[in-house]
């Protein structure tokens, strides 16, 4: 696909809603993000926050709409990653059901009706099309690959959240459309809108009315400058925030595997996993069978995290990765070295989500920073050893 | 010493002055500030919770609202009967279910029932340290060195045991304890506790008269030449009822307030400890041990003069023998 | 894969009646796991027991299911039949549908579905069972029996006598205990002494018993068959195997004015004593407390003070210089039989227990125990059995016998019944009245309390034929008054005020356990009362156990005794001692709890919810040996098979065997999704 | 959900509870053997697992009931001072306080957990603990409120969400 | 399930937290009373008739009268009954049922000692003594050595009122007291 | 804080410890440091953003904190309750570690936050309200100046407890599995607790399966149950559990109740006395029973 083929629309937010709408009248399942009241009822008591006088928290989260107006444009970042949406939390796999000593077994459907996901983020479209290389590596995932054919993803351009944002570090950005399959850029009045796939494209044909041409006028100028400058501004401040050499990390990773800065890391780190569970890129399952009264059950897969002792505890009772150091470094290891040697991309899409879930302060914008520094500058990185690892050690 | 709420009581307002006069003066010498609680009422005594149990408590509850607050944690409440009730009231607050909640409705005042009640043997056993300095530093002769007295202590001031609890409810030691304070012998007797009749010393007498013969004659067998209370109903009945007593020729016997006794070991005047109130003259009494204590002192001063003629006549001899080199100067030390 | 059989029974009509066995039958066999359905009118005969071994061997049963009657029933028939058909019998179960089903519900079609589902239930959870061995425990055959008062001494003789040895350590210089101190005993007037000295000599003297006078157990490690008992023999200063016992340095010693506790304080004795003339071992001690030597070498001086009883012995056999020994006994049973002591009314008092003010606090000389009346009235007592009172030597005229001092008075903190009280009173009575003809004995009791042989016709004898006055009602105050001890009482029954001018009381005074039976209770992981005396492991039915195996009890530290009571229940001891030591081993269910080292991280909290002490601190070891941490380790032998450390293991280290959670879990299972 | 007694409306439905009981070998389940040699008759609803004693029981394995679709649970053992093992049940009696708070504060109806102590010679009152159980528990209808938090495609391979059949698309 | 029907026992377990039937009639608490000779009914006997529900017979004995809430018996019982705790719930009962039978005085001096204090906040003896002699009709009947408690100063013809006297009577009110 | 880093210096300098755990400035707040070189103690702060309970990182099983050597370990008062806890459970031996502790009138709600001036109800985290340990008993060393009454949050959490308890139970029923069903069983609550010291957790158990694994809601709320339980009389209240839950579940009102359930029930209340015996495991025979037939 080339620029060429890329046409740009100008939609109004009037018309961007009333799209969404549209979709739903048809039956098409709308993901987007909706602003969630924290403290709506009954859950008010739930959060401190809820309490204090004047404040009206919200939870910014990618949810099915139940309206069009509960499309939230705001563009803040979602509290979970799209990825539950294509690899859900727990899902089944199969069933089965045992007569005397036959087991009977029944798969479980694999396609699924069309859907539209509207103001994506690209960090969350990105890491789609990043994990989309090891569903289908040695083994054809029917069931990420069938959500992933049934849905048409919009992007929205990111005005870059804070300072734990690094897409462009990770080479993504925060109007790329890796993974999606259109974009949607803000201007006065409304978004330009292009659309990067087929798929966009028949989106936006069968739509057709909501959008209109951006011709050669001097108003499409100014909103085609306007949206460049914006693009343009988000990009720069992403990358104010870390630069790396992406391909020197790989290597240095790679080679450095007992280095004390890559093998001291886990110290503070108190192996919650709650990083995995907010990545994006993060797809590692476990498979469990639940049985349900006698002779039948369920087979399914639910997210599981590297973080976790038991995640490669044998059998045996040995335990390759038995200590947290171990653990936090293959999560590095896995995301900048492994996985671009096998399919050419870092699994990671800069999104900053683990580092804003941990509580206990580790930090990959700076172990990233680290690790760069201590590829590319080696005698500058003592100095940023101290911030990553042990002080002193 | 910061001051205690003081609840006189009805009694120590009327029939027992001399209660309440030689409680102030005993207090004054001792250091002890008492402030008397604005506006108290009367406990009830015993009317009050025989009549009913709510009004037993309530009554005396008023009184530890107003102590509370005016800002005390503590309230003395020498009248033995009062104390009991003041002391019961406060316990039954404290753990019977619903009291506490209804006290301030009735009372018509905020309550936390935070002070706590003394009686005056308390206070005084308290300060029976201070009060034996007091005695040897006071000039006068105390009269009351080595007289037999009998600490009585009735029903009130000891039992119920988890009401009053400062003391054995069987064989208390409190005013025994005082009684030895002031240099006096306590009586080891066996009515310590036994009932006077308190509660009907008007209603009816002829058992308070058989109930008091009892104490009194306890008393005297073993060999007490008063008895001390602490309690105004004791008083009365034990002091008023002895005209009675003697009328059929009985030796009358002093009571005294515990005050009053310490107010005399102290050397404080009998008139300004009300001891001229009782129907028991104690004009003889005290008059026979003041003239004994001069006495003693005499004796005792004189066998002093005379210890310390001898020693000065022993010195001279020894100083004749250094003289004369016959012994060491060791040897008159050692001596 | 399993191979389960299952067997309905009928049992005659009894389940046929409500349950339709065939439709059971029928329902089970599509069930998973299930390789063979039958179902028989007896199961439990024996052409039907016949039809599970048979069916075992034919069909490579893995496991067996009866439904039938309650496990509590037929559980061991089943086993036994699976176990001779070559199937481990831990892989049989019961599945209850008579109790449980067909006798409580009416309604066949409600009925048959039930007995369907609990069938399956127990299928489910044989499923999962594991093949187990019984545990095999070897066992040291001696016992220990701590106490050598009457009950200790019956308990050794019995275990001696059935051929086995005993270690029996008492903490006094002399064996005997309470006993000895009495004058005649109830309900035959027999002399104590007589009666009980031959018992003590016989101990002494038998083959099989091993006595330690002046010792106390200081420590017991192990289980069941399995004991190491550590024996602390207190320094006694003379010489055990030197001494002739000629009572030489008794004469010689000259601090003769110590209270004798044998004489409960009303005769004296020396420093260096035998407690009483009948001791055994007559050999006495050094009371190092009360000795000049040993005052004068505690206030540092250089020079001993005194050494007469060194100098007098023509055997040296005194050491001044003796220490407490240690020594250790490998034990297989523990008889624990420390006795009593009385309850004493005065100010000071352990905690929770109050004195009697109102007597005064025990300060009036006339006012005495019942043990001091025995030995008023005992022939080799401190007045040669002349009832004369302690203050003055009279003989009084007036007694006044008070019922229930301590006991039955919660208030003061002791609310149980001491038992022994009503019988010794009235024999202190009558051997009160047959000394002194013209004297008063009046009796204070709330109620009599006489039942045993012979004991209401002896209680009664007191009253109807020696003339002791008994007035129902308690005593309010007692105090001196003068040369009388006043006594304010009341009759009930006339409905009056009593004062009575006594020259004498005597209290009957509470029975409490002896001082240190906590700490002796700890060491041993049994339990004791609120008052203090020691638990049976049931009260009904296993009286003379304690929750530890191994250890049992008899006499009145487990409750007040009589003579009679604490001698059956030493026998009873020693019927289970020597029931216990009839084998080389002891076999036990392996119902017992695992712990999975792995797993268990050492918090111990298992160990604190064990009533019987199994659990303890084990350290783990790396393969080379160095230590890396602690676990809990389950002794096999001692556990009970409760499972409450299971249930308190949070990381669910502890499996119970016989009732794992996976068994419980199945069961649940299959117990919910029943349609 | 809704938890509250409605008598008519539940018992029209012809509803009948499921129910657990996790019993002590020692008392409840030999009163219970006693209900039966005394031929005492109760309501069919429960089931009975054995256990060697109330100290055994896990409050998990009361969640588990509740979660494998129990209507209501019963735990019962033997009386205080009375058990087997000596203590077992003490400590089972705070475990089950705590837990039975607990469920009440997460919003189970406390009716649908019947605690009891049970002796050996208690058959009569077995049969009044499991019939005042069953009637409670049917009182209150189904546990749907617990069964709904299922997973929707549990033990059934049916289409659920988003899901269609092959041919649709 | 009907409620247990009222028992004398409940209702004094209500009045006060005591069971009556720990009673177990051991006598201690009459062999130690003061009034014992002089009253037909002695703690234990006031204890007995709660526990047989003589409800007419206890409310309506006068011997209940004659406590002097020494506190001797509840000192001294074995079993914690507070026999005098007991006594004074059963004079309650007994005024609330209107079959006291005080003995005229000691009612007399009750109802003399309360009304001085509900009029007055405080014990006014002298107004008492006269108020007793009405009530009891003992007119004549030297009940306190009055002119020899005036001489000593021990008594006075001035009442003495407190400021807070409409406290006492609500305090009155809400007790449902009315002397 | 000077008092800090000078004691730290002066146990690391004369070997006392290897390491010292504490607080420091990060890009994101204050968190955790390990402090091996003298040094380095000028990195340590104490200020009102130091939540984390550090006592977390004494866990036996945290092998790579153990083989960093003796632990001197900076603790408010809450934290030292922690510290009794593992003692108790004998996952601790008092003289494995050096207890720093500072005294603390509370801190704010999250460590993520720029240093604030002061504490204020709007700021302040909620548990440390009525705080009974700000001066800790258990420790080595005890710095700092004496801390007044941490603020009272706009609502507490007991008054949150409160009104939770006085809603029908079918509304306590739809708020708790509405805020279970969000768990996605992540176990943050878990790994970051002072006390879940579990070699493996019972969620963690697959023969049998003791909870289910996958984050439904049914899995879900026997895991919260579970969590719940087994912190009954254990629980020390540091509140980091919710802190780190992803999902905001308000783990803090659950624990609080059981707080409430075991003090009502049996008198107990956490303290920093590891003598004092746990109420689960323990017994009386007069244990209250009204729920029992």
């Amino acid at each position: 696909m080339t620029d060429a083929t890329r046409e740009t629309y100008f939609i109004s937010d009037d018309d961007l809603r009333a799209l969404a709408g549209d979709l739903l009248s048809a039956g098409t399942e709308v993901i987007a993000p909706v602003a969630v009241d924290v403290c709506a009822s009954p859950s008010a008591i739930a959060s401190s926050a809820c309490l204090r006088p004047g404040v009206a928290p919200v939870d910014i989260e990618y949810r099915a709409l139940a309206d069009a107006a509960e499309l939230d444009l705001s563009r803040g970042l979602p509290v979970l990653s799209l990825k539950q949406y294509f690899l859900p939390g727990h899902e089944a796999l199969c069933c089965w059901r045992q007569h005397g000593t036959e087991v009977e077994i029944e798969a479980v459907p694999t396609t699924f009706a069309p859907r539209v996901v509207l103001a994506a983020k690209s960090c969350d479209s990105a890491a789609l099309a990043i994990v989309d290389k090891v569903m289908n590596w040695d083994y054809q995932d029917e069931l990420w690959n069938g959500r992933r054919e049934a849905t048409t993803i919009v992007n929205l351009a990111c005005p870059v959240v804070d300072e734990s944002c690094f897409c462009t570090a990770v080479g993504t950005a925060p109007d790329d459309v890796k993974g999606a399959d259109a974009l949607l850029t803000p201007v006065e009045g409304g978004y330009l809108m292009e659309a990067t796939t087929d798929k966009g494209r028949v989106l936006m044909e069968a739509h057709g009315a909501r959008f209109k041409a951006e011709t050669d006028t001097h108003g499409a100028k100014h909103r085609g400058r306007q949206a460049a400058e914006e693009r343009a501004a988000a990009r720069a401040r992403v990358a104010a925030n870390l630069e790396i050499d992406a391909e020197s990390v790989r290597e240095w990773i790679d080679a450095h595997f007992e280095d004390p800065l890559l093998a001291a890391l886990g110290v503070r780190c108190n192996g919650c996993g709650a990083c995995s569970s907010v990545c994006p890129t993060c797809h590692c399952f476990d498979i469990v069978d639940e049985e349900e009264g006698i002779g039948k059950g369920t087979r399914r897969r639910c997210w599981d995290t590297c973080q976790a002792p038991t995640f490669t505890l044998h059998a045996s009772g040995h335990n390759p990765r038995d200590d947290q150091h171990s653990r936090y470094r293959q999560r590095i290891n896995h995301k900048f070295a492994i996985y671009p040697l096998k399919f050419g991309e870092v699994l990671c899409t800069g999104c900053g989500r683990c580092t804003r879930a941990c509580h206990a302060g580790q930090d990959l914008v700076e172990i990233l920073q680290a690790i760069d520094i201590a590829a590319r500058r080696p005698d500058a990185a003592a100095a940023a050893v101290a911030g990553a690892e042990p002080a002193g050690s | 010493m910061t001051d205690v709420a003081y609840y006189p009581g009805c009694s120590l307002h009327g029939t027992s002055r001399e209660f309440d006069e030689s409680l102030r003066a005993v207090a004054a010498e001792l250091g002890i500030g008492l402030t008397e609680i604005a506006d108290w009422s009367c406990c009830g005594a015993s009317s009050g919770h025989t009549t009913d149990h709510l009004l037993g408590v309530a009554l005396p509850a008023r009184n530890l609202a107003l102590a509370e607050a005016q800002g005390f944690d503590t309230v003395l409440a020498p009248c033995a009967a009062c104390y009991n009730r003041l002391s019961a009231a406060r316990l039954a607050i404290a753990t019977e279910d619903g009291l506490a909640e209804q006290m301030p409705d009735i009372l018509g005042h905020p309550f936390a029932n935070s002070v706590d009640v003394h009686n005056a043997v308390e206070l005084l056993r308290d300060a029976s340290v201070t009060i034996e300095e007091k005695v040897a530093a006071t000039l006068a002769p105390n009269p009351l060195e080595g007289v037999k007295l009998a600490a009585y202590y009735g029903c009130l001031l000891v039992r119920p045991f988890e009401v009053c609890g400062y003391d054995d409810p069987e064989q208390p030691t409190s005013m025994d304890e005082v009684i030895d304070a002031c240099g006096a012998d306590d009586v080891d007797w066996d009515m310590k506790v036994e009932c006077c009749g308190g509660a009907f010393s008007v209603s009816r007498t002829a058992s308070v008269l058989r109930l008091g013969r009892a104490i009194i004659d306890n008393a005297r067998s073993h060999g007490a030449e008063a008895i001390i209370v602490a309690c105004p109903l004791c008083h009365s009945n034990l002091d008023l009822r002895q005209k009675a007593m003697a009328q059929r020729g009985e030796e009358p016997m002093p009571i005294l307030f515990v005050t009053q006794m310490v107010g005399l070991a102290l050397g404080l005047a009998p008139v300004d400890l009300g001891l001229g109130r009782h129907f028991v003259d104690t004009e003889p009494l005290i008059a026979r041990l003041v003239q004994q204590a001069a006495k003693r002192v005499a004796a005792e001063k004189l066998a002093k003069e005379e210890a310390a003629a001898k020693a000065a006549a022993r010195a001279e001899k020894q100083k004749v023998g250094v003289a004369a080199g016959t012994s060491g100067a060791e040897g008159g030390e050692a001596q | 894969m399993s191979r389960i059989g299952v067997f309905i029974c009928h049992c005659g009509e009894n389940i046929g009646r409500t349950v339709d066995c065939e439709a059971v039958t029928e329902a089970l066999k599509d069930h998973p796991g299930v390789a063979f359905t039958e179902d028989y009118k007896y199961m439990c005969s024996d052409p039907g027991q016949q039809l599970v071994k048979k069916a075992i061997e034919d069909n490579d049963l893995t496991g067996v299911v009866v439904a039938a009657c309650s496990p509590h029933m037929h559980e061991k028939t089943f086993r036994r039949a699976c176990d001779q058909a070559g199937l481990n019998k831990y892989m049989c179960e019961m599945a209850n549908i008579r109790e449980h089903c067909s006798w409580i519900h009416e309604d066949r079609g409600e009925a048959t579905e039930k007995a369907v589902d609990i069938t399956r239930t127990i299928v489910e959870k044989v499923k999962h069972n594991q093949p187990l061995e019984s545990i095999h425990i070897p066992v040291t055959k001696r016992a220990l029996v701590i106490g050598g008062g009457i009950a200790g001494i019956q308990a050794a003789l019995d275990i001696a006598d059935g051929g086995h040895e005993v270690v029996l350590v008492e903490k006094e210089a002399s064996i005997g205990g309470h006993m000895s101190q009495l004058s005649e005993t109830f309900p035959t007037l027999d002399c104590s002494q007589c009666i009980l000295t031959p018992r003590m000599v016989e101990a002494y003297q038998h083959p099989n018993i091993k006595l330690h006078t002046w010792s106390e157990v200081e420590k017991v490690d192990g289980y069941i068959g399995n004991f190491t008992v550590k024996i602390r023999k207190k320094a006694r200063s003379v010489n055990e195997d030197l001494c002739n016992g000629c009572g030489d340095c008794q004469e010689a010693c000259p601090a003769k004015r110590i209270p004798s506790e044998f004489e409960a304080g009303l005769g004296n004795r020396t420093a260096i004593y035998v407690p009483f003339p009948q001791a055994v071992p007559n050999i006495p001690v050094l009371d190092r407390q009360n000795c000049t030597l040993f005052k004068g070498r505690r206030k540092g001086l250089a020079k001993d003070a005194c050494g007469k009883c060194k100098e007098a012995c023509l055997k040296d056999a005194i050491d001044y210089d003796a220490e407490d020994t240690f020594i250790e006994e490998e034990i297989g049973a523990i008889v624990v039989a420390t006795g009593f002591q009385l309850y004493s009314i005065g100010r000071e008092q352990p905690e929770g227990l109050k004195g009697y003010g109102e007597y005064g606090y025990g300060e009036v000389p006339d006012v005495i125990d019942g043990l001091q009346f025995e030995r008023l009235a005992s022939a080799s007592g401190p007045t040669a059995g002349a009832i004369l009172r302690p203050s003055d030597g009279k003989e009084p005229k007036t007694v006044v016998f008070v019922h229930c001092v301590g006991s039955r008075d919660s208030e003061k903190g002791i609310s149980y019944c001491s038992k022994i009280c009503c019988m010794y009173n009235a024999k202190h009575a009558m051997l009160y009245k047959h000394k002194v003809h013209d004297g008063r004995a009046v009796a204070f009791y709330m109620d009599i309390r006489a039942a045993g042989k012979g004991y209401d016709e002896f209680s009664r004898r007191a009253i109807e034929e020696d003339g002791a006055e008994y007035i129902r009602g308690r005593v309010s105050r007692i105090f001196r008054d003068g040369d009388v001890v006043k006594v304010w009482g009341y009759d009930t029954l006339s409905q009056e005020q009593v004062v009575i001018d006594a020259d004498m009381v005597v209290l009957a005074t509470a029975m409490r356990p002896q001082d240190g039976v906590r700490e002796l209770a700890q060491k041993l992981s049994v339990s004791t009362d609120e008052h203090g005396f020691i638990n049976e492991a049931h009260p009904k039915l296993r009286p003379v156990e304690t929750n530890t195996a191994g250890v049992f009890v008899a006499g009145a530290c487990q409750a007040p005794r009589d003579i009679p009571d604490a001698v059956a229940m030493a026998s009873a001891t020693g019927a289970k001692v020597l029931s216990l030591f009839s084998a080389d081993e002891l076999e036990r269910e392996p119902a017992v709890a695992i712990v999975n080292e792995n797993t268990c991280i050492g918090c111990m909290n298992c160990a604190k919810v064990c009533a019987y002490g199994a659990i303890e601190q084990r350290e783990i070891c790396t393969v080379d040996g160095h230590v890396c941490g602690h676990v809990a380790y389950v002794n096999p032998g001692v556990c009970q098979g409760c499972g409450t450390c299971q249930a308190v293991c949070l990381s669910k280290s502890v499996e119970l065997q016989t009732f794992t959670d996976e068994q419980i879990f199945s069961e649940i299972n299959a117990l919910c999704y029943w349609e | 959900m809704s938890d509250a007694v409605d008598t008519s409306g539940a018992a029209a439905d012809g509803f009948e509870p499921r129910i657990t009981a996790f019993v002590c070998n020692w008392c409840t389940y030999t009163g219970a053997d006693l209900a039966g040699t005394s031929r005492l008759h109760m309501a069919s609803n429960v089931r009975i697992i054995r256990l060697p004693c109330t100290g055994r029981i896990d409050p998990l394995f009361i969640v588990k009931s509740f979660e494998r679709g129990a209507d209501g649970v019963i735990v019962s053992g033997c009386h205080p001072a009375d058990c087997h093992y000596t203590s077992g049940n003490y400590h089972a009696r705070r475990r089950f306080a705590v837990f039975h708070d607990l469920m009440e504060f997460v919003g189970v109806d406390p009716r649908r957990m019947t605690f009891s102590w049970v002796s050996a010679s208690e058959g009569a009152k077995w049969r009044d603990v499991v019939d005042e159980a069953v009637a409670n528990v049917r009182a209150l209808g189904p546990f749907e409120a617990y069964r709904a938090l299922a997973p929707e495609d549990a033990g059934v391979a049916a289409p659920a969400g988003a899901r269609v059949e092959a041919e649709a698309s | 399930m009907s409620a247990p029907s009222r028992t004398l026992a409940t209702d004094i377990l209500e009045a006060t937290g005591i069971n009556p039937a720990t009673c177990y009639q051991c006598g201690k608490c009459s062999a130690g009373c003061p009034m014992a000779s002089e009253s037909d009914l002695r703690p234990h006997n006031v204890m007995r008739l709660v526990v047989q529900d003589r409800r007419e017979a206890a409310l309506s004995e006068q011997s209940i009268w004659l406590c002097l809430t020494c506190e001797t018996c509840s000192a001294r019982c074995p079993n914690a009954c507070d026999p005098a705790r007991v006594i004074d719930a059963v004079r309650e009962m007994s005024i609330e049922a209107e079959v006291a039978d005080m003995p005229r005085n000691v009612a007399a001096f009750h109802r003399a000692f309360l009304e001085q204090i509900r009029t007055n906040g405080r014990l006014h003896e002298m107004g008492m003594v006269m108020e007793y002699k009405l009530r009891s009709g003992d007119l004549m009947k030297d009940v306190i050595n009055a002119p020899g408690m005036l001489s000593r100063g021990k008594l006075s013809f001035r009442a003495e009122r407190i400021e807070g006297v409409a406290e006492i009577k609500r305090i009155f009110e809400k007790c449902g007291v009315t002397p | 804080m000077s008092e800090v880093r000078e004691v730290a210096r002066k146990l690391l300098t004369d070997g006392t410890v290897r390491v010292i755990v504490g607080w420091e400035d990060a890009r994101r707040g204050a968190r955790p440091v390990f402090v091996t070189d003298p040094a380095d103690t000028e990195r340590l702060i104490f200020d009102t953003r130091c939540v984390h309970n550090l006592v977390t990182y004494l866990n036996p099983r945290r092998d790579n904190v153990a083989e960093l050597g003796k632990i001197g370990l900076v603790v408010k008062g809450c934290d030292a309750k922690a510290v009794a806890g593992l003692l108790r459970e004998a996952q601790l031996t008092r003289d494995d570690v050096v207890l720093i502790g500072v005294r603390c009138g509370g801190v704010l709600e999250e460590a993520e936050l720029p240093k604030a001036a002061s504490l204020s109800p709007e700021n302040v985290a909620p548990r440390c309200y009525g705080c009974d340990n700000r001066e800790p008993e258990l420790v080595d060393h005890l710095l700092g100046e004496s801390q007044p009454e941490p603020p009272r949050p706009v609502m507490t959490i007991d008054e949150r407890v409160a009104a939770l308890d006085a809603q029908p139970l079918e509304e306590r029923w739809a708020f708790w599995t509405e805020q279970f069903s969000k768990c996605v069983r992540c176990y943050a609550c878990r790994q970051v607790c002072p006390l879940c010291v579990c070699e493996r957790c019972v969620a963690e158990k697959s023969r049998p399966q003791w909870i289910e694994a996958p984050p439904h809601p049914r899995g879900n709320l026997s895991w919260n149950i579970t969590r719940a339980l087994h912190l009954a009389g254990r629980c020390v209240d540091c509140g980091e559990c919710e802190r780190f839950c992803p999902v905001g579940i308000p783990l803090s009102l659950v624990n609080r109740k059981l707080q409430h359930i075991v003090a009502e029930r049996y008198g107990y209340t956490v303290s920093d006395d590891p003598e004092s015996p746990a109420p689960i495991g323990d017994y009386r025979l007069d244990d209250k029973q009204e729920f029992i037939k």
